[in-house]
């Protein structure tokens, strides 16, 4: 490994952190405005036009608030969970494959690691983020956050199963782990409107993915873990300043990430029309991409809008008897079909 | 009889202080849990952070400055606590007031029900998580707080009825725009049930939760419309008709499984019954005078004041020593958008009133809420606070 | 390069181990395991055992830990007094630890050969070449494995029932 | 480029650690996260042995072992919270009713 | 000492017959019965008047402080009998000192806050309440803010 090449590389680990972090900015505005306008609201607008600067006003103030340390709590678990949750949900972003390959001076320019165990890697990093809410809560010395915490803790255990179960089937039909393997046996169309995207042969596994993923991710219908109604703020209620902004950040990091693999495994990646001069053609797969990353945001922020939350009992019942079965019923079949397919 | 002590019952149980700092508690209720794991083994009710001593600040005022005081029990539904303490008053003095104010009275007592149950609904849902139903809520309730403002001047506390009449003519135009907005409103109510009767979640939050049985309906006391979702068929709009309210044909919702479901039922179906009772004011609204023909009680209206000497001499009089009740006392119920709401007034002849009681409906409900909500999730308890649509400040007054 | 990850890697493993050992409060202590767990996760990818590296984060960092972190939290003991336990195994106990680890470290260095570089890259164990086998040569383990699951999850459930 | 005998010198020392945990520690939690650090000390030596042998055997053997892992913590936080119930007690010199 | 057409009432009648000692004065004023019961009876009168007349709804309980005249307390219940759809005012007069009375929370539960509301408010003791303490004014409050006798101006 030349030094060009790890300074390249170190290069583009900051600016995809900055990408994304960015990005998670826009993905909170994004969110205020969309749920502005479901519910006949106007959103931010005061900063700058349209309120786009509504973010960096918001991280302003939430870094020059009165960072509060509650008495009695555990202080090396409650100052480590933050900082947890936002490296696990950052780490994530190591793994994704944003375009196809673009070398340039021998470093691809659009992934950090191209990893032949991807998507395993993608799960094992979130399976992780747990622990950020989880310590979060319990380290906080408060009823709420205790409840939060443990709420959280077992709800992720729960729909991390489906949503690795949901996920077999993409595989089986891939025969790949690595993300871009993945992307890459989605190309092409059928009669050539049809694209090969993976939702279409996996649409039962679209759907217990999303579902558990939204789960997985503590967003309403399944944000218990933070239902404001019953636990003032769940995990971080006795969170401030940039402490809680970091939660924040991860949620939304999170919503990315989740965005980003759904893209990748079901909705083809960053494939669709490239045309015109070599420039565009190298920016097109990524304007796909984020394309299709928007609208599962904006998916994601619909459901919000339209659902209210599930009760504690309910989520789990949905959870293990419900999504559980319908992904091995989805993963039986698709076996099944890949079995046929091999004779 | 319930016990009301703070003793654990095992020694793994947790208690919990919900408020009265808390998102869901509809005001600064304080809720004394006991919970094992999430689930509610003991609720105990703590109130009063909200008393403010009006039935004692009313024996210090005449019988019109009392009033502004009613209102101020239940900011929800302001037009219903004035005509509650007005029709209490004229009881006592033997007045009846005019039909036009009268049915005036009625009309704005439905759109008050209608804004009333709007921010039930909204809050409700937003406590389930249903967020955008609030806002659609409030999206309405403001047009029922122009029309207040239009006719009162106030958007919340409006004072608009007074003993013998109302404050006011409305101003021209004004039945013209309730129509416009009443209009509007059967689509409204659509697009809430859209967002939450079929919605499956919402089913699965409310149905058989928080069940209340008839016996325990009327062994707390419970009135309105948790009432009649407990199938108890009762409504003081029509079976103990007042300000003219037999002259209206209205149909009252009833359910019999008193779970939360039955109550979001019965109040969605209210509002569009409280609709019907509109159109049908607005239609019928009699021509006629605002106020009684009481000199001695009724404030001089219009010119009068600056033609006639005793009609201005009436006015200071009126003003600064207000007007004697005779002797007697006086239990005045009308149906709130919460249930009974009763004023007890006693009179010992002077321009003060000697006692006012008030009977609010949510200090009666909520003492319901341990029997709902015990036994079952935390979650549960939100979902039935939301149900029974307290206001704390008529609880605690 | 190689040689600073490895040693990165060990020292924090056998610190989170050490720590796991002296931690009086068990949280401290499941932290600690953690680490060690995400230490070893990197080792593993460094001997070329990726899919490996993956499940231990998955399954014994993401799934187990959780677990006991969880109970932790669940049950919500602090820490224990510490009683008194036997003083001859306060005072043999370290010493023997110590004569079992120079034993298995001689094993170690008379059949290891000594000479024999890991060399980043130079095996590298496909996620599909393991799948096969847990599935032609293993899969009688791997059923078995398979029911003692069933069985675990039964009797977790069992255990943890509250009686009515 | 480091020695394999590296590798199972550290696995060694870690599973030697497990042991000075399991004994010294009287915190049935702990005691039981001793248990597993020393399956992971042996997972590691697997796994080196396995990058010797150039076989993926070694890795599947791991393989195994987690899914025990996971048998075992579940079964054992389960006989922890029991025994929690009954005794509010987690440490493990007060649970001698059988002990003679 | 009952007005005749109070007498003719199915209520009276009723309790005339069966606590024959407990009405000590009525009146029939504004359309609303009002009964004035012997305070010491009045658990039975309300339990004859739930079992026999149907009164299952207790809309209220409270309280008027007639200080300084004697008896300076009047506790007042409204019934309801929601198969009728009809009132029924009940009274009870207290003495200014020590003021007590039997509750009737073993009647209706819903007397259970309203006789806690009075007892904060006016002074007055319910026996036989199962947690007679402060509802609306805090624990450590002194004085009973309700009764006449109660300072309005300055502060505490």
């Amino acid at each position: 490994m030349t030094t060009t090449v790890l300074l390249f590389t170190l290069l583009k680990v900051i600016v995809i952190v900055f990408v994304v972090l960015t990005a998670v900015a826009y993905a909170v505005w994004f969110e205020r405005k969309v749920v502005a306008r479901l519910q006949s609201r106007w959103g931010p607008t005061r900063v700058g036009p349209h309120g786009l600067l509504q973010p960096l006003a918001d991280a302003i103030k939430l870094l020059t608030k009165e960072d509060i340390t509650p008495a009695n709590v555990f202080r090396l678990v409650y100052f480590l969970a933050p900082a947890l949750s936002v490296i696990t949900a950052l780490l994530a972003f190591a793994a994704i494959p944003f375009g196809p390959v673009t070398l340039v001076g021998g470093v691809d320019l659009f992934q950090i690691a191209n990893l032949d165990i991807g998507v395993l890697y993608i799960l094992s990093i979130s399976s992780m983020g747990v622990y950020g809410i989880a310590l979060a809560g319990w380290s906080s010395n408060s009823k709420y956050a205790l409840l939060g915490g443990l709420r959280s803790s077992a709800q992720m255990i729960s729909y991390a199963l489906a949503a690795g179960l949901s996920l077999v089937g993409v595989l089986l039909l891939s025969g790949s782990l690595n993300l871009r393997d993945i992307v890459n046996a989605q190309a092409g169309a059928t009669w050539g409107f049809i694209p090969h995207w993976n939702i279409f042969p996996q649409l039962l596994g679209f759907f217990c993915f999303l579902t558990a993923a939204i789960a997985q991710t503590n967003r309403l219908p399944f944000d218990l873990p933070e239902a404001e109604s019953e636990l003032v703020a769940g995990y971080h209620t006795e969170y401030s300043s940039m402490k809680f902004a970091m939660f924040f950040m991860a949620e939304y990091a999170n919503m990315l990430t989740v965005s980003c693999m759904v893209t990748l495994l079901f909705l083809g990646g960053w494939h669709g029309p490239v045309f015109g001069p070599a420039l565009l053609q190298t920016m097109l797969p990524l304007l796909w991409f984020s394309l299709k990353v928007l609208a599962l945001l904006f998916l994601y922020i619909w459901i919000r809008g339209t659902l209210p939350r599930f009760r504690y009992d309910q989520l789990m019942a949905f959870g293990w008897k419900f999504l559980f079965p319908l992904a091995l019923v989805n993963v039986l079949l698709t076996s099944l079909i890949v079995a046929y397919r091999a004779d | 009889m319930f016990q009301e002590t703070i003793a654990p019952v095992g020694k793994r149980t947790m208690i919990l202080n919900m408020g009265p700092q808390h998102p869901s508690t509809h005001g600064v209720l304080h809720l004394i849990l006991e919970l094992d794991g999430e689930t509610i083994l003991k609720a105990t009710a703590d109130i009063g952070f909200l008393h403010t001593g009006i039935e004692k600040t009313c024996e210090a005022k005449t019988y019109h400055q009392a009033i502004t005081l009613t209102e101020r029990i239940d900011y929800l539904c302001p037009l219903t606590n004035n005509l509650c303490y007005v029709l209490a008053v004229e009881k006592l003095l033997g007045l009846e007031p005019p039909s036009r104010a009268q049915w005036m009275r009625v009309m704005l007592n439905e759109l008050t029900r209608i804004g009333s149950h709007l921010v039930w609904l909204g809050t409700h849902a937003n406590d389930i998580g249903a967020t955008t139903v609030l806002l659609y809520c409030f999206r309405e309730r403001e047009e029922i707080l122009n029309l207040f403002e239009a006719v009162s001047g106030q958007r919340m506390m409006t004072s608009y009825f007074r003993v013998g009449g109302l404050a006011l003519e409305p101003p021209a135009g004004f039945l013209k725009r309730v129509e416009k907005v009443m209009a509007t409103f059967p689509d409204h109510i659509d697009e809430y049930e859209e967002l939450l009767t079929r919605n499956r979640i919402w089913m699965a939050r409310t149905k058989s939760v928080g069940i209340l049985t008839k016996e325990d309906a009327l062994d707390f006391a419970v009135s309105g419309p948790t009432a009649r979702a407990s199938g108890i068929d009762w409504d003081l709009r029509r079976d103990n008709p007042y300000s003219s309210y037999d002259k209206f044909s209205f149909r009252v919702p009833l359910r019999a499984e008193g779970d939360i479901y039955a109550r979001y039922i019965v109040r969605m179906e209210e509002m569009r019954e409280s609709l019907k009772i509109v159109r049908q004011a607005l239609e019928g609204m009699p021509e006629g005078p605002i106020q009684v023909n009481a000199p001695a009680v009724v404030l001089p209206q219009g010119d009068n004041r600056k033609t006639e000497m005793e009609a201005l001499i009436q006015q200071f009089k009126i003003v600064i020593d207000g007007f004697c009740v005779p002797p007697g006392e006086v239990y005045q119920a009308v149906e709130s958008p919460r249930g009974e709401m009763g004023y007890y007034i006693v009179s010992d002849g002077t321009a003060h009133p000697y006692r006012v009681k008030v009977r609010s409906p949510s200090f009666a409900n909520l003492q319901a809420l341990p029997r709902l909500a015990e036994g079952r999730l935390l979650s549960d308890l939100v979902a039935c606070i939301g149900s029974i649509d307290i206001v704390l400040g008529e609880i605690d007054r | 390069m190689y040689e600073a990850f490895f040693f990165l890697f060990a020292l924090a493993a056998v610190g989170f181990a050490v720590n796991l050992v002296l931690q009086n409060h068990p949280i401290h202590s499941a932290l600690s395991l953690i680490g060690v767990m995400a230490s070893l996760a990197s080792l593993y990818l460094m001997l070329g055992a990726e899919f490996i590296a993956a499940v231990q984060v998955i399954v014994y960092a993401g799934a187990i830990m959780v677990l006991f972190v969880f109970v932790i939290m669940l049950l919500n003991a602090g820490e224990e007094e510490r009683t008194n336990f036997s003083r001859l195994a306060g005072t043999l106990g370290v010493p023997l630890i110590l004569v079992l680890l120079a034993s298995i470290a001689s094993i170690v260095y008379r059949i290891a050969p000594s000479d024999e570089m890991v060399r980043f890259g130079d095996f590298h164990g496909r996620t599909a070449d393991i799948g096969r086998m847990l599935f032609r040569t293993y899969l009688l383990p791997f059923e078995i494995v398979s029911i003692l699951i069933l069985v675990a999850l039964v009797g977790a459930v069992v255990l943890a029932r509250k009686e009515s | 480029m480091i020695p394999l005998s590296y590798y199972l010198v550290l696995s060694a020392i870690l599973f030697c650690l497990g042991v000075a945990g399991f004994l010294l520690q009287r915190n049935i939690v702990t005691i039981f996260m001793s248990v597993e650090l020393m399956l992971n000390a042996v997972n590691l030596s697997f796994v080196a042995l396995s990058y010797h042998f150039r076989l993926l055997d070694g890795q599947i053997f791991v393989f195994f072992v987690m899914v025990v892992a996971a048998a075992e913590a579940a079964v054992g936080l389960g006989i922890i919270i029991a025994v929690f119930r009954n005794r509010e007690s987690l440490n493990v010199d007060r649970m001698n009713l059988i002990k003679w | 000492m009952i007005p005749p057409e109070v007498a003719a009432t199915p209520d009276a009648a009723t309790l005339t017959e069966l606590a024959p000692t407990s009405i000590v004065d009525a009146k029939l004023e504004l359309g609303e019965l009002t009964l004035v019961i012997d305070p010491g009876q009045i658990l039975t009168v309300c339990e004859i008047l739930k079992a026999r007349r149907g009164y299952a709804y207790l809309s209220d309980v409270t309280a008027v402080d007639w200080h300084p005249s004697e008896p300076r307390f009047e506790v007042v219940y409204h019934l309801f009998c929601h198969e009728r759809k009809q009132p029924l005012r009940l009274k009870c007069r207290l003495g200014g000192d020590q003021p007590s009375i039997a509750s009737v929370v073993p009647v209706w539960g819903a007397a259970n806050w309203c006789e806690r509301e009075v007892f904060d408010l006016f002074g007055i003791r319910f026996a036989g309440h199962p947690h007679l303490r402060r509802l609306l004014m805090p624990i450590d409050w002194e004085g009973h803010p309700l009764c006449k006798d109660y300072p309005v101006t300055g502060y505490r």
